[in-house]
């Protein structure tokens, strides 16, 4: 995707000089390997700053909401239908955007690339022809295949084109058939599993959490002025590391998310300490494909399932 | 201060003999990084870890910790009368194995928990019970910069101990009273060969040549606080990019601010204290919904400002920050202290513009 | 160790709701244990934590003066869950306070001078503690002229109305007592808000005159040109201020204006300190 | 809701929803004696989103 850079220059330098935007939301290249910096550039000087590439997994649809300005943004699949879902919920104005697409080939997951390399890695390469990331640090060098180091959201994803854009940076890519990747195996994995199990997998997998709230605060969803983990009056959830507080916190927040969810990883890819929330988000995700053929930013017009009500909504459950 | 050998050999048997006197602490990989937990029997803290992912400063500081307690029941004599928890644990422990970097955020930290008006019994009593077996660090990250921030690969002004690896032996550095003590009590006893100290030096020197980054702070004291405050240049991008989450304040050996809260259990109601972050609106919003650090920029602001201003200032001790790197690496929007500190040393308020602009 | 978490137990002895909206209430508390209240020597202007087990702890001025015994007293104005839940409170219940905290006014200083005590609305508590400090037969000679305003909504708004009036008739006092409005036609004092009354009634700045002034930020905020306009320097300006805390003695870290720590360098402070922080409050 | 509390480990006999009108008593007595029956049977299992007391530390 490096290649899409100078097209994406061209464009947002045009945009600004013709005033139809005040900023060009993207990225600038990070200080570490696999990490780049959200950025908004306002000059053509500051435009020469942004970079594209398989390091900017991040979502860009969390820096746009509540602005007056107008402003383009740098928009893959994921990042567009969280865009989409904005504008549903009134989050932001359609016409403030302008929608730069890029065709996504999946983003590179830094936990697993960290865990990969026998040292700190000081530094990235990737070859996009070859599909090939090759990491160096003190005493190594590995080269790679892309899709051994992608996010696993990317290797699943079904929407790797923006689907709503003002214009395009390249050629659309191929996407995945539902037939090539299966995206709920590992949800069917937990579902298969007895409940005691299924307890055993939650409370190890949230076992690190520090509570930090970085899945929270990059998921463009969790937009709320005070989330309820933060509400004293009343106080829903307790503030120590108390195991059940801690699940509290994340099947609620993946609750709010039902619907809605995108499956961008930015959740993921934020977590300090590497814990898959995506076992909680991509459940939802089934569910509302299963019970409501519904995915989620696929459509300006319409809101999430479980945001509205119909008569014919499935209702198996009560009894 | 003497050197001793200890070899690898010796090394899991003596950590055996430390378990009667001390409780042990130190680094272990759970699932794919490394993490300072209690060590438990038969246990050997793993050596040859680089760091551990979050500080070690919970070993003293726990992220939640009860401070106080008290009964709900009216028939009780405590009844609602706080006191200190009777279960709190203050017998001796060694933390194994943590890195000189990490051993001098304590002194650090240590201003604001030992004041003149107030001691904070619980951060004291854990801290005063503990003997720091430090090690030497030969192989930095190239988010560390502690030689510019003042400390190094092999600072031993806070450790009791110091371990510097020497493939099939450590030489130790038996720097305290404490340290004496430990060693004592895990029978560590051989005397270096001649030399020792001139290798550890030797060591050292290699290993601070391999800090590749760094930060400046001669400037820092001299420069306007209200100017730095109203730097936009240094805060307005870090500030768009932050998603506000507490990942570099809980990862920080240095950051210590916290909460207070109140659990009830049954009739029972606990006093807690929990870390917190000035990264989160609520940790300032007042009662009447007025925030005075409203915005993200606020936020961002204060952090840095506290680390590398308010407390260079308050304290004359430098900047509170060891350049560990957790929060280089950790921030999952690339926000690094080491450009934010150049930037904030070569602020010029004339111009409005920064000398240094990265690590 | 001295352990500054432990609160000292209180018993509430007496509830008194202070306004027509009932939204402020004075608790006047005793200490369980007699020796606690010697611990507890405060000077006017300081705070405490009032901690109510289960719940929390919150940070109130205190509204007793030192030369009141044998109990101490704060107006609490409920708006969270703490002061919430106290003015749902009992006499006899019991809770504890934590303190005294922060600095006070500075008395040192204000010996042998002009003060002006300038109040809005339920910042008035320490300022009680202030005014009854001054009025100790005994302190009343180290003080020349003693000017107060004390502004609120209405009539029904204002704190410690008795003890206004009477303060109201005293000659070694100034006191106007003022409402933002009023439609009772013998109302006997101002009306109009407490900058404008300021500039008509405050004595014009002096080396020996100092202002203290607490109150909602819109009225500080129209205030300070007033005290301004009448001569009076920033460092003869001296106010309290609030920001969110819960240690109280300068650990949890959120309270800072730049360097300074609200509850442990303040919450007093002279406009000049403050000109040169942050103006995060 | 139901469906992600399963996911996670809540045995399905713990949570039941009914619609039940103000009017059908009947029903409001077979649902409750049912859902009570049903959470009964799990008495041997641990009990979930209970919290236990708080550490010391």
């Amino acid at each position: 995707m490096e290649s899409y850079i100078d097209k994406i220059k061209e464009i947002s330098k045009r945009l600004l000089e013709e005033g139809k935007v005040d900023m060009v939301v993207g990225y600038r290249r990070g200080s570490v390997p696999t990490m780049h910096q959200p950025f908004f550039a306002r000059s053509k000087a500051e435009v020469d700053e942004l970079v594209w590439d398989s390091n900017c997994g991040l979502n860009l649809a969390n820096y746009i909401t509540d602005s007056q300005e107008n402003i383009g943004i740098l928009a893959t699949g994921c990042n567009s239908r969280n865009i989409a879902v904005h504008i549903v919920e009134g989050k932001v104005k359609r016409e403030q955007l302008h929608i730069i697409g890029i065709p996504c080939k999946g983003m590179i997951d830094r936990h697993k690339l960290s865990a990969m390399a026998p040292a700190p890695i000081a530094s990235i390469e990737e070859d996009e022809e070859k599909g090939k990331v090759t990491i160096s640090g003190e005493g190594f060098s590995d080269t790679l295949n892309k899709t051994e180091v992608m996010q696993e959201n990317c290797t699943l994803c079904l929407h790797r084109n923006p689907v709503i854009y003002d214009e395009l940076v390249a050629q659309e890519v191929a996407e995945q058939s539902k037939d090539e990747v299966d995206p709920h195996a590992r949800v069917k994995e937990i579902e298969a599993m007895s409940p005691e199990d299924k307890w055993a997998h939650f409370d190890d997998l949230l076992s690190d959490c520090i509570r930090c709230y970085a899945c929270r605060n990059a998921c463009p969803l969790c937009y709320c002025p005070l989330c309820f983990v933060d509400e004293s009056h009343p106080q829903w959830v307790g503030k120590s590391l108390d195991p059940t507080d801690v699940r509290t916190f994340h099947f609620l927040r993946a609750y709010h998310c039902a619907g809605r969810c995108t499956d961008c990883g930015a959740c993921v890819r934020s977590c300090p300490v590497g814990i898959n929330v995506r076992d909680f988000t991509k459940k939802l995700e089934k569910d509302c494909m299963e019970l409501f053929g519904w995915e989620a930013g696929l459509t300006t017009e319409q809101r999430p399932p479980l945001d509205t009500y119909k008569p014919d909504d499935p209702e198996e459950f009560i009894k | 201060m003497r050197v001793i050998r200890i070899d690898k050999s010796d090394w899991d048997a003596g950590v055996e003999k430390l378990r009667d006197t001390y409780r042990l602490i130190g680094p272990v990989k759970e699932k794919f990084y490394h993490t300072f937990a209690a060590l438990e029997a038969g246990q050997i803290p793993d050596m040859e870890y680089v760091n551990s992912r979050i500080s070690p400063k919970y070993a003293i500081y726990p992220q939640s910790e009860i401070i106080l307690s008290c009964s709900l029941n009216e028939d009780d004599e405590d009844y609602k009368i706080y006191h200190e928890p009777e279960d709190k644990n203050y017998e001796q422990k060694a933390v194994l194995g943590i890195r000189p970097c990490d051993a001098d955020s304590f002194e650090l930290v240590r201003v604001n928990f030992d004041t003149e008006e107030y001691k904070d019994p619980y951060w004291l009593r854990a801290y005063e019970s503990t003997t720091f077996v430090g090690l030497a660090c030969d192989s930095p990250c190239p988010t560390c910069f502690c030689t510019s921030a003042g400390s190094g690969p092999y600072s031993d002004k806070n450790l009791d101990i110091m371990l510097v690896d020497k493939q099939d032996h450590y030489l130790a550095e038996i720097i305290t009273e404490k340290g004496e003590k430990l060693a004592k009590a895990a029978g560590w006893q051989t005397e270096a060969e001649e030399g020792a100290t001139d290798a550890i030096d030797k060591s050292r020197a290699d290993a601070e040549s391999k800090i590749k980054s760094s930060v400046g702070t001669e400037n820092l004291a001299k420069q306007s606080l209200l100017d730095l405050y109203e730097a936009t240049v240094i805060w307005e991008k870090p500030a768009f990019a932050c998603i506000n989450c507490g990942t570099c304040t809980y990862a920080c050996p240095t950051c210590w601010c916290f909460d207070i809260q109140d659990e009830v259990h049954g009739k029972e109601s606990f006093r807690i204290r929990n870390w917190d972050s000035c990264m989160y609106p609520i940790f300032t919003t007042h009662a009447s919904g007025h925030n005075p650090r409203g915005t993200k920029l606020d936020r961002v602001r204060q952090r840095f400002m506290h680390k590398l201003k308010y407390y260079v200032d308050k304290y004359e001790n430098g900047i509170q920050c060891t350049g560990c790197g957790r929060c280089v690496s950790l921030c999952p929007v690339n926000i690094d202290i080491r450009g934010i500190c150049n930037m904030m040393n070569s602020y010029d308020p004339e111009s409005c513009t920064c000398e240094v602009t990265a690590s | 160790m001295e352990n500054p978490y432990i609160p000292y137990p209180v018993r509430i002895d007496e509830i008194k709701t202070e306004t027509e909206d009932k939204s402020l209430k004075t608790f006047k508390f005793v200490f369980l244990n007699p020796e606690d209240e010697e611990k507890f020597a405060y000077k006017a202007g300081q705070f405490a934590e009032l901690s109510v087990p289960g719940l929390g702890e919150i940070p109130i001025g205190i509204a007793s003066s030192p030369t009141e015994k044998g109990f101490v007293k704060f107006t609490i104005f409920k708006t969270g869950k703490v002061t919430s839940y106290m003015h749902s409170m009992k006499e006899g219940d019991i809770m504890g306070i934590r303190g005294p905290l922060g600095n006070w006014y500075p008395w040192e200083t204000l010996e042998g001078k002009n003060v002006v005590i300038i109040g809005g609305g339920f910042a008035f508590t320490t300022l009680r503690s202030s005014i009854i400090y001054m009025l100790e037969p005994e302190n009343r000679k180290k003080f020349k002229d003693i000017n107060v305003i004390y502004g609120a909504r209405s009539p029904g708004m204002l704190l410690y109305k008795d003890e206004l009036e009477a303060w109201a008739q005293r000659d070694d006092l100034n006191m106007n007592i003022t409402v933002d409005s009023c439609d009772d036609p013998d109302w006997p004092h101002h009306t109009g808000f407490v900058p404008t009354i300021t500039e008509q009634e405050g004595p014009s700045g002096t080396d020996d005159t100092y202002a203290i002034v607490c109150g909602p930020p819109i009225m500080i905020k129209f205030t300070q040109p007033v005290l301004d306009k009448l001569g009076y320097t920033e460092d003869r300006i001296i106010m309290s201020l609030e920001n969110r805390m819960k240690c109280g003695i300068g650990m949890c870290g959120r309270c800072n204006i730049g360097k300074e720590l609200v509850c442990k360098d303040g919450p007093v402070f002279t406009l000049q300190q403050l000109n040169q922080t942050p103006k995060e409050y | 809701m139901k469906n992600l509390l399963e996911h996670m480990g809540i045995e399905p006999e713990r949570l039941h929803f009914s619609w039940i009108s103000s009017a059908e008593s009947t029903k409001f007595v077979d649902v409750a004696t049912k859902v009570t029956d049903s959470a009964k049977s799990l008495e041997n299992k641990e009990k979930k989103f209970v919290k236990t007391k708080p550490k010391v530390a």
